[in-house]
Order: structure tokens, then sequence, then C-alpha cells
């Protein structure tokens, strides 16, 4: 089991953002987070990597009880992610930002430098390697994170609506690269609401209402499931109103 | 080679300045003041600039290095320069213990908290016995050996502020160019995201926050031995603070030579329109010194320095950054 | 008049003549006297006021009193007769409050404007860095108003000082309570309050060692910081406590904030003392005369009779500035005259030769704008005749009431306020 | 409780009203923009000398002092977010410390230039004497200080929150893209809001000069406690500023007078940071 969370919940005052969340990750697998807005998936994504503390429940990662642990030290154990808005290092170079990550494992700038180089190229950002980073659109600042997040090396990453404002042919090469990503053995884990993504990329998907999960199961499981269905529809009911 | 053709250039400026003012004690003084002012911004650069930080209540540590030399001095008959090394050593402790509850803090609240801490210790340090009170202390009045640093003309101080400056931002750079440096400024761009690749933003904050305590503690050491007084107004007043803020932000804060530069404009224009606009006691000095200012910060914002940076694509119109956006 | 100023006059007379000789062919070189203030800044008030005190002395000295030169030989008009009818120069400039502009500006005025003397720079701090340099290029600098004790035991040969300190207005208060005490008056319970810089914690420190010796009880010490936004927790103190006098050492701004809120808060003690700075402030004055009527003070400044030294400057001054003389002006002003005089009987610019003429410097007490015994330096550079007399305001003037000798007025006690 | 205690209280509220009053255009400015207007104080300091002036020239009292200062700082509120304000915000934060850094010293010093370093005080009679109120004594200046200070703070607190202009202005405040996509003038908005700033700093300064003294340095003294009070408070809370302001008038009082005025501004900054050192937002600042 690389990534265990267990009975994890989040409140903020009387709201329960996570409602006794479990969920696990096998190492190698490719897990989908899906619900509709405000179900509480980028939040309960957000307590497995550290950038919110968890008001009950248990976050262990690679064997080690990580519930305490601050981001950092999650990302030194091997969990890399991104952002659903990317943060960008604006002040910097396409190139500095993924040596940022690099260093994580390099001890000198010149060798971090390399390994970020590489990265970059196998994300396909090698011909703006010494752009400024402000200068990137979303595909490219989306990548970019990407290409920060693998220079550091993890075990696994998780993907924070990776394709979010991507268009339909960016979307299918944002799933080629992560698809590849995957093929290097790097554990996936996808927060996602475009219903396509999820299941062309999860092996298994667990779907989060109102901050609790209401159904898990293969992508086909779930798309069937009539509680998923309503969740959605009546959500998308209440946006034609 | 353009790229070191500046530096290049600066160097060989400030080797033979004084010998090009030689027979002016006030232009002579005038290149000890800049490097002076230019020590203590790069020193403030390096939180501030560097990691982002604004420190606002940097004159804590001026003064502690300004403190330090007088006392021992006083209290011990040591040569002020001896208290220079304590001055850094207590800075660093002070940065530590300042550091670690202000840092947590996001923009302008570490800004405000700097303030109200250089504010407390200023009030204490003008009730203490120890530090002569609101009185202050005085250095020897008398050079008694040479290394009491009192010397008539400034240029033996212009070769010493040079040494230190061209030690600091050696230091600087030699940072910059590594892992501390990149740390530093991921943490200013987002902090978030460093946190998220692994950098102990706390830990690498505090240390830009340590170190520059050291330094800016030194400039007020050194700033001791040339003035011979220090009471805790120009010990540890804000305008101490604000002037190195407003030195690195003039030249490019963040930027190796923008304190430099800064001190470049600043300190000059500061003792020349005093000189010519203060002895008719209108304040049309400042007046003068803050229109320019305004000038500055309003066509150039990022400092002098931009005017130089190569900019391929403009950067997109400022955004309001949500500090911890954890929208679902 | 004494020997001494006799042969000042004389040989003065003798070398107009001379001068004025001179004068119709080619008029000497002017003589530049650099004077640093604080002209900005929060003490810019004060030293604004000093400025335009000097430039009343200056003008004197160029121009000519009739009636002052009956009494000061300079003041015949026609510049410094020492030196063939040299005008006097002024060269201003601003410390704007911090010990390193003051440093940077005494350099300037020495090496760039080739003064032959400085006079400054009011606040101690400054007048210690400034005059350290003066020291270095071995030119004189006298100040004329800094009173921290340290100034004058620090061996400097170039450096004289014409101000009372604070030992002699602490002797003053006491002389004048004892007396008060001997007349009946009620000073069983003395309070001092006062601000925390220099000016206010030195002062304090130096009155409460003398009332110590001299058996005046001091019972509440209250410092406070100065420019408060608000003083009634110090009133309210004062009033809880109710002492029979209550001396404030403050600066201007606190104060006018006193006065106002011992009015609000209808409290007065039997006696009232200031020292001196914030209360002596023709802008305290203007705004709050009238209600702290009987308030007993120390000045450099006694006023006097219509026609002597003090009270003609004072028209002078007042013409200028448009308030009167008042302690930190006149004192201001005592110091260039006397500064003045030396270079005069230097008969050069020679800093040397300044420096003995000051070291000689033996001025009668009728000589005298401020209201020193004269003007005599020690060893030290200390003026040994400065003293000060102990005022009170009556009738929203201030009239000197001790020592007897000076007095022009009786005291009247209790004090009124409002 | 002493009697004395209870004015020492009185005093302290009444102060702390003024300190809200005073803070609340610089808290609006910093909420609504992320702009630390370091020339703060020396906007309170122009709007006392227009009362001054006022006074000196027209013989007019704070009924008359209060709407000029307020549309005299409005305007300079509005001119300097077009000339100035406006620009820097582009820049990062540090262009906003220079900018208005060299705009205070502009200011201080041109009023300097102009009025000269006297200190002024407005003679008390203007706003009627003092009266006494079961032992406890109210002067009259303070009173109108504190209780203006107290409904301006409010009223700037209900439009900001129960208003249209209000809810458009916190829209700009949290995203100006989004904002103007709603059909919102983001620099509009903000102009609005420096000059509702600029005209309560203008208040503030029309009334303080009643009681306290008026030079052109006055603004650096005012300034700190504004900046303390507003992150103190949480920046953008007018109702955070209300309240610190309140609790640091009150603390003032009580330290000068239990523990010795010396130390209140210490007890003031150990507060402060302690506050901050639990609730890095401030009283009632957005977490």
């Amino acid at each position: 089991m690389l990534i265990d969370a267990r009975n994890v919940t989040k409140a903020f005052g009387a709201f329960r953002a996570v409602d006794d969340a479990s969920v696990s990750v096998e190492e190698g697998d490719i897990l989908g987070l899906i619900g509709p807005n405000g179900a509480g998936k980028s939040t309960f994504f957000n307590c497995l990597t550290g950038d919110l503390p968890v008001t009950s429940g248990s976050v262990s990662f690679a064997g080690a009880d990580v519930t305490r642990l601050p981001p950092e030290a999650r990302a030194k154990l091997g969990l890399a992610r991104t952002f659903q808005v990317p943060l960008t290092f604006e002040s910097m170079s396409v190139l500095d930002n993924a040596t940022i990550g690099a260093l994580l494992r390099h001890h000198t700038a010149r060798e971090a430098r390399a390994k970020a180089r590489d990265v970059l190229q196998r994300v396909g950002l090698g011909h703006v390697t010494d752009a400024p980073a402000r200068s990137l659109g979303t595909p490219g600042r989306k990548r970019l994170e990407i290409a920060r997040a693998l220079a550091s090396e993890p075990k696994a990453l998780l993907l924070d609506e990776a394709m979010a404002g991507l268009t339909p042919t960016e979307v299918r090469d944002a799933i080629e690269l992560v698809r590849r990503i995957h093929g290097d053995g790097i554990t996936i884990v996808i927060v996602e609401h475009i219903m396509e993504v999820i299941v062309s990329l999860a092996q298994r998907v667990v779907v989060f209402h109102q901050g609790r999960e209401i159904a898990r199961g293969t992508p086909r499981e779930v798309t069937s499931d009539p509680k998923v269905i309503e969740a959605y529809l009546g959500r998308r009911k209440v946006r034609h109103a | 080679m353009k790229r070191y053709l500046f530096p290049g250039a600066l160097v060989v400026l400030a080797l033979v300045y004084p010998l090009l003012v030689a027979g002016s004690p006030v232009w002579e003084r005038l290149g000890a003041l800049v490097l002076l002012g230019a020590i203590g911004a790069s020193a403030w650069n390096i939180v501030g600039g560097y990691a982002g930080q604004v420190s606002v209540g940097h004159s804590v540590f001026f003064g502690f290095g300004a403190y330090s030399a007088v006392v021992v001095y006083t209290h011990l008959g040591w040569p002020p320069i001896a208290g220079a090394p304590l001055g850094m050593v207590l800075s660093v402790l002070l940065a530590a213990i300042i550091g670690v509850p202000t840092l947590r803090l996001a923009g302008h609240y570490f800004s405000m908290a700097t303030i109200a801490v250089a504010e407390l210790v200023r009030v204490l340090s003008s009730t203490s016995e120890f530090l002569g009170g609101a009185q202050g202390l005085g250095g020897p009045a008398m050079p008694r050996t040479v290394f009491d640093l009192s010397f008539i003309s400034a240029t033996p101080f212009y070769y010493i502020f040079l040494a230190v400056l061209a030690f600091l931002l050696g230091l600087t750079w030699w940072i910059e160019r590594g892992r501390m440096g990149f740390y530093l400024r991921a943490i200013k761009d987002s902090e978030r995201a460093a946190r998220s690749l692994g950098v102990s933003s706390g830990r690498y904050k505090l240390y830009a926050y340590m170190l520059s305590g050291a330094f800016t503690s030194l400039a007020g050491s050194l700033y001791l031995c040339m003035f011979g007084f220090v009471d805790p107004e120009s010990g540890f007043g804000i305008l101490i603070s604000v002037k190195m803020v407003v030195m690195a932000a003039l030249g490019g804060a963040g930027v190796l030579f923008g304190p430099l530069v800064g001190a470049l404009i600043l300190v000059p224009l500061e003792e020349l329109s005093n000189s010519y606009l203060g002895g008719r006691g209108a304040g049309l000095t400042f007046v003068v010194y803050g229109a320019i200012i305004v000038i500055i910060a309003r066509f150039l914002p990022s400092g002098l320095l931009s005017l130089f940076e190569r900019r391929p694509a403009r950067p997109p119109a400022a955004k309001n950054q949500p500090a911890s956006g954890h929208a679902d | 008049m004494t020997k001494a100023t006799r042969r000042g006059f004389s040989a003065g007379a003798a070398l107009t003549v001379l001068g004025l000789g001179k004068a119709a062919s080619a008029q000497p070189a002017p003589v530049k006297i650099g004077v640093i203030y604080p002209l900005s800044g929060n003490s810019a008030s004060a030293g604004n006021y000093s400025k335009m005190a000097i430039e009343v002395g200056a003008d004197v000295i160029n121009n000519g009193n009739a009636e002052l030169a009956k009494i000061i030989p300079l003041a015949k008009g026609g510049g410094l007769p020492g030196l063939g009818g040299a005008k006097i120069q002024l060269i201003f400039a601003d410390n704007q409050g911090t010990p390193a502009a003051g440093q940077n500006q005494a350099l300037r005025l020495i090496s760039e404007e080739k003064v032959a003397a400085l006079i400054g720079a009011y606040q101690s701090g400054i007048t210690l860095t400034a005059s350290a340099i003066a020291e270095r290029h071995g030119l004189p600098f006298l100040t004329a108003e800094s009173v921290a004790a340290n100034l004058t035991e620090r061996g400097f040969k170039w450096f004289f000082r014409t101000t009372p300190v604070a030992i002699d207005f602490a002797r003053a208060y006491s002389t004048f309570l004892k007396e008060q005490k001997a007349a009946g008056q009620k000073v069983g319970a003395i309070a001092l309050v006062h601000e925390n810089t220099e000016y206010g914690n030195s002062v304090a420190s130096v009155i409460a060692d003398q009332f110590g010796k001299d058996g005046l009880p001091i019972t509440q010490k209250i410092a406070y910081s100065a420019n408060s936004s608000d003083v009634q927790p110090q009133v309210l103190q004062l009033k809880e406590k109710n002492p029979d006098v209550v001396i404030f050492i403050s600066y201007t701004s606190d104060a006018i904030l006193y006065a106002k809120t011992m009015k609000e808060l209808n409290w007065k003690p039997s006696i009232m003392i200031a020292d001196n700075a914030g209360f002596n402030d023709p802008a305290f004055l203007k705004a709050m005369g009238s209600t702290v009527e009987g308030l007993v003070n120390r000045s450099a400044y006694s006023g006097g009779k219509p026609g002597s030294v003090p009270a003609i400057f004072n028209e002078l001054y007042k013409a200028k500035a448009g308030v009167e003389l008042d302690d930190v002006s006149v004192r201001g002003l005592q110091g260039f005259l006397v500064l003045a005089d030396a270079i005069n009987r230097a008969g050069s610019t020679d800093p040397a030769k300044i420096q003995a003429a000051l070291r000689a410097t033996n001025l009668p007490a009728e000589q005298m704008a401020a209201g020193y015994d004269g003007v005599k330096f020690d060893d030290k550079g200390q003026n040994v005749l400065a003293s000060s007399v102990v005022t009170q305001l009556q009738g929203g003037k201030y009239v000197t009431i001790f020592p007897k000798a000076r007095a022009t007025a009786n005291v009247i006690l209790p004090y009124k306020g409002w | 409780m002493s009697i004395t205690l209870v004015q020492v209280i009185v005093s302290g509220l009444l102060l702390g009203a003024v300190y809200a009053l005073f803070s609340s255009g610089l808290t609006l400015i910093w909420g609504m923009m992320n702009v630390v207007n370091f020339a703060h104080g020396d906007f309170v300091m122009l709007g006392m000398y227009a009362a001054v002036m006022i006074w000196t020239a027209l013989g007019g009292g704070p009924f008359a002092a209060v709407p000029v200062a307020a549309m005299l700082i409005a305007t300079l509120g509005i001119v300097s977010y077009f000339l100035l304000v406006r620009h820097i915000m582009r820049g990062p934060m540090l262009a906003q410390i220079l900018g208005t850094f060299g705009l205070a010293l502009f200011l201080r010093y041109s009023a300097f230039w102009y009025f000269g370093a006297d200190f002024k005080t407005l003679p008390d009679t203007i706003v009627g004497g003092s009266f006494v109120l079961g032992g406890v004594r109210f002067e009259g200046s303070r009173v109108l200080a504190g209780g203006m200070g107290l409904a301006i703070t409010l009223a700037l607190h209900l439009i900001l929150t129960r208003t249209a202009i209000g809810s458009r202005m916190l829209a700009v405040s949290e995203d100006a893209t989004a904002a103007q996509l709603m059909g919102i003038r983001p620099q509009r908005m903000q102009a609005l809001a420096w000059a509702m700033a600029g005209a309560a700093t203008g208040i503030a300064g029309a009334l303080i000069a009643n009681f306290f003294y008026t030079s052109p340095t006055v603004g650096e003294t005012l300034a700190i406690i504004a900046f303390v009070t507003v992150s103190f408070g949480g920046f953008g809370s007018v109702l955070g500023a209300l309240v610190a302001g309140l609790i640091i008038g009150v603390v003032e009082s009580l330290s000068a007078y239990l523990i010795g005025p010396v130390y209140k501004d210490v007890v003031v900054y150990i507060l402060f940071v302690l506050v901050l050192w639990f609730r890095p937002q401030g009283l009632m600042g957005k977490a």
C-alpha cells in the first residue's frame, strides 16, 4: 500500500468538507478522484499532500505515518503534486522551475539542472527551457508543473485537475503524457471532473459527494452507479435552473 | 562578454574612487557613506529581496551591531570594532528568536510584525541603563590606538567598507547560484509550490533572516566606528529600516547589485540635497527627495536595474493570488 | 564696565577706523561661521527659531544697532573690526535630527565652506558627533544649548559650551523651592514628570540627585515617552497622589498635552514648575498660555528692563520671528555673540587664534543677551558663569522672579492655571 | 473599581475609537488592494492642518472642518490613486513601500515648507469644555472624536458589507478580472475606495486636531499606531480595526497608569506580536 488514508475528516468550523473518507492506493495504480464541484475531493487531495492538516483520521505514505508531516516532508518521501491553478515560479525560467524540483534528489545545482533538462525534454518543454515561466500559457504551465514534480523523482504523483482549462486536443496530449509517466512506474492519483479523462486513464475510481465517498470501483462500474448519476445530474439540474 | 562589463567597470571605479576625489573630504566621505548604505541594504536584500520576506524592522539588527560595538568600548574599554563579532552572533540569535514566530506570517503581516518588534526594542533600549538609556553612548572621543578606527579622512573607512561589501556581495552571489538561492527565489514566488517540492521553507527563510541579520549588524558596528555615537533613535529608529528597504527596492530587490545601485542614487541624493537645500530650513530637502522616490516608483516599480533586464514577454496583468486557495 | 571689555572696546574702535579705510578700497572677505541646527525633523521648530535669533545677532554685528552699541562694542556695525571690518556670513546646515547628518554637515562646513568656527547642534547626541569632526580637524566648535554632561568630559581642546547644564538648573530649582518653603509654601511632596529621551532623562536624574542632597523629597517619578498621543493616565496618577509640587521636563508637544489634560481633569498642584523646553516654546505659549497662568519656569532669557541688552535683542527678534525671545533662542544668540567676539579678538580666521581667543573670553553680565553672569570658559570649555533665572508666567508673559537680584516681579503662589 | 480606574478606561476607549477612525481608511485600502499606504499618517496630518486652517483663517469649528477635510483628503486619495498607486500596484509589493514612503516624505515636508515647523493647536473653546458623568470627566473634543470615530467606522463597515457598492468593491478586491467580466470597472471601484479611505482619514484628522497638537511630523507617530491597529484587527476588516483600536486604547491607558507610561508601547507591541502568533491573520482577518 503506497498511500493509505483512513477515516480522514476535514472540518472548517462546523462545515465538514471531508467526512470520514478512507482511500488507499496501491503502488503502480492510477486512482481517479471524482465528484461534482464542492464535493470535497480537492480538500481531501490537500489532506493527502499535507497542505491542509486533517481534523481527524490518519494518512500514511510508503509505510510511514505522515499525518502530522508538513508538505515538504511528504515531498521528501516521494509524494509530488501539481496545483489546480498552476503555481509556477513566475520570476524564473522554465529550466529553473524544474531545477527546484530536481534539487530534492541532487546535491549540486549543476546535477539538478541536468536532471531538469532531461525531464523538460520528456514532457515536451525541451524547446522553451530558457524562456521565463510567465511567458507560458495555461497548458504550458500545467506541463511545467508536472515536469517540476517529476524532477523531484517521486514515487507518487498527485494531479489536481491537470486537464482543467485545456482544449480537447491538449487534453489528449496530456492523457498521453500521464500514461507515459505511469509507464515509468510512478503511481498516480488524479482529481478530475472531466469524466472522459477518468474513464480513459484510471484503473480505480473513488466518487465524492458532499464530503463523503459515495461509490468506488472501476470507471465502468461507477459511471453506471445510480448514486453517482444522481449526484452529477442533480447538480446539472441546479446549474440549468 | 557584455554581462561582465557593468560589474567590471564598477569594480575598477570602486577601487580608484578615493584617488579621483582625493583632497575633497566631503566626496571621500560620500563614497564611504554610499558603501555603508549598500552594505546595510545588501544585507537586507538576502531576506527581503531574495526570499521576499519584506522586513521593515531590520533596524533591530543594525542597532544591535551599533550598540555591541559601543558597549564593548564603554564597559570593557575595547576598541568598538571588537564588538562587531559579538553583534553578529547576538543578531543571529535574535533573528532566530524573532524569526520563528514572525516568519510564519504572510506578506504585510510579517512587515508589520517586524516594525512592532523593532519599536519594542527601541523603547526598551531607551530604558536600559546599561545601554546608556535615551542619552545613548559615545565611542572613544580621542583615538587611543589604530584599532579605534578614528581616522580624520574617510578613505580608510572607504576601503574597509568596500572589503566588507565585496565579501557580502560575493557571498550573496555564491548563495544565489546554489541550492539556497534557488530555494529562496522559489519561496518568494510561491511558498506553497516550493514546499510541495520538498523545500523546507521555514528553515530556509530563517537561514536567510539570520544571515541577513548578521550582516545588518555588521553594518551597524561599522556605522558606530565611523560616527562614534548611537542612541535609541539612530540605532533602532524606523527610518533606519525603511532606508534599507527603499535603497534595495530602488535599485532592484532580489538582484545582486540592486542595493548598491540604490545606495549610489539615494545616499548622494540625500547628502547633496541636504547640503544645498537643508540650510534654508524649509524642509525642501525631503520634498525633493520624496518626489524623486515617488517618480522612480511610479515609472520603474521593479527598481532601476529592471531597465537592463531582458524581457521577452510582458508579464500578465497582476492578479490577486489567493494565499491558500483550497477551492473545491 | 570691567577692565577687560574696556580694552576690547578701545582696541575694537581703533581697528574699526583702520577697517573703514580699507573698506573704501576693498571689502575684506567675510568671515564664515557654520551653524548646525535641526531645521527639519522633530526638533525643527526649535532649530528654526534659533536660526532666526542667530541671524538677528549677525545682522547687528554687520549692520549695527545704535542702542546696543552703547553696551556691546561689536554692535557698532561694519562687521568685525578685528578683521578689518569683515562681515559675518552665516552658513546654515540642517542636522535633520540625526547624529550622522550632523557629522556629515560639520565636515562639509569645515572642508567645503571653510568656515572659521562651528556653532550648534541643539541635540546633545548630534553635538557629540559633529564636534568630534571639528576636534579632528582642529576647528573651534561652540555649543550654545546642548546640556549633556559628558560633552565637556571628553578632553577636547576645541570644544566650548556657553549654556548652563542640568546641575545649574537643579540648583536653581532647589534654592527657589527652599526659599518658598521658608516663606510658608508646602513642598512636602514633589513629583517629577519627564519625557524619556536624552533631555528629559538627564535633567531628571540630575534634579533627583540634587534634591536628594538638599533634603527635598521626590515622592513620585513618572517617565513617559515623548510624542505620546494621550497623557491622561499620567495626569490621573498625579491627581491620585496629589503632590504639592510638580516638575515637568517635557517637549513642546507633550507640554501642550499636559496643559490641556490637567485642565480637562481639573487638577493642579500648588507649585507647578516646567523645565523649559516645551513650556517655553513660543508655540506652546501661543496655544496654551492662558491655561498655565502662574507656571514657574527656568530660563536663560530674563526679559530685563527696557534698554538692556536682552530687551533690545528681544525687540529685534520679535520683528523678525513674530515671537518673543525664549530660552532656546536666546542661548543660541548668546553663543553666537561669544563666538563673534572671540573671532574679532583673534583678529584672524586662523582656528588656533580663535581657540586662544575663546579661552581668553571674559564677558561681563551686562553685555549678556541671555541671563548669564557672564562668559568665561574653564579648562574643559564650560562657561563657568552660566546660570539660569527662575521665571513665572504672569499675565501671559514670563517675568523673572528668582534670584532676587534679577527679579522683575514678585512670586505669586499658589499656581493659578486657568 | 476605583473611579480613577474607570476614568482611565473611559479615556482609553475614547482614544481607541479615534485610533479606529484613523485606521479604518488604512485597512480599507489594505484589504481592498493589498496596498499598505506608508503615507497614511501624513494624510491624517493634512486633515489636521485643514482643521487648523479653517479655524485660523475662517474661524470655523469642527462642523465646518470635518466636511472640508473629508473632501480635501478624499481628493488627495483619488489623485494619489490615479497618479501613483494604480501604477505601483502592478509592481512587486516593495514598490508600494517605495512609492508610498516617497509620497509620505513629499507630503510631510510640503506641509513643513508651507506651514512651518511650529506646533499648532486649536483652542479648546471650539468644542465646549468638559462634563462630569458619574464622577468620570468627559472632555468635549474627545467625546466628539470618539463618538464620530465609532459612527464613521461602523458606517464604513456597513457600506462595505450591506450595500451594492460595497459588494462590488469586495468583488474587485477578490478577483479584479472576474469582477470586470461582471461589468464592474475595477479602477473605478479602487478609486472610490481611495476616496472613501481619504474621507475617513480626513475626518479623523480634523477631529484629532481638536485635542492633539498639529505639526508636519505628527503623521509618523500616528502611522505606527495605525499599522499596529490594522494588522492587529486583521487587514481589510473595518470592524477588526474598530475592535483592535478599542483594545489598544484601553491597554495603552491601563498600562500607562498601572505600569508606567514608558511601558505602554512595550505592552501594546508584545500584545500585538502575541495576537499574530496565535492568529496570524489578525483578530478578524480572513483565514
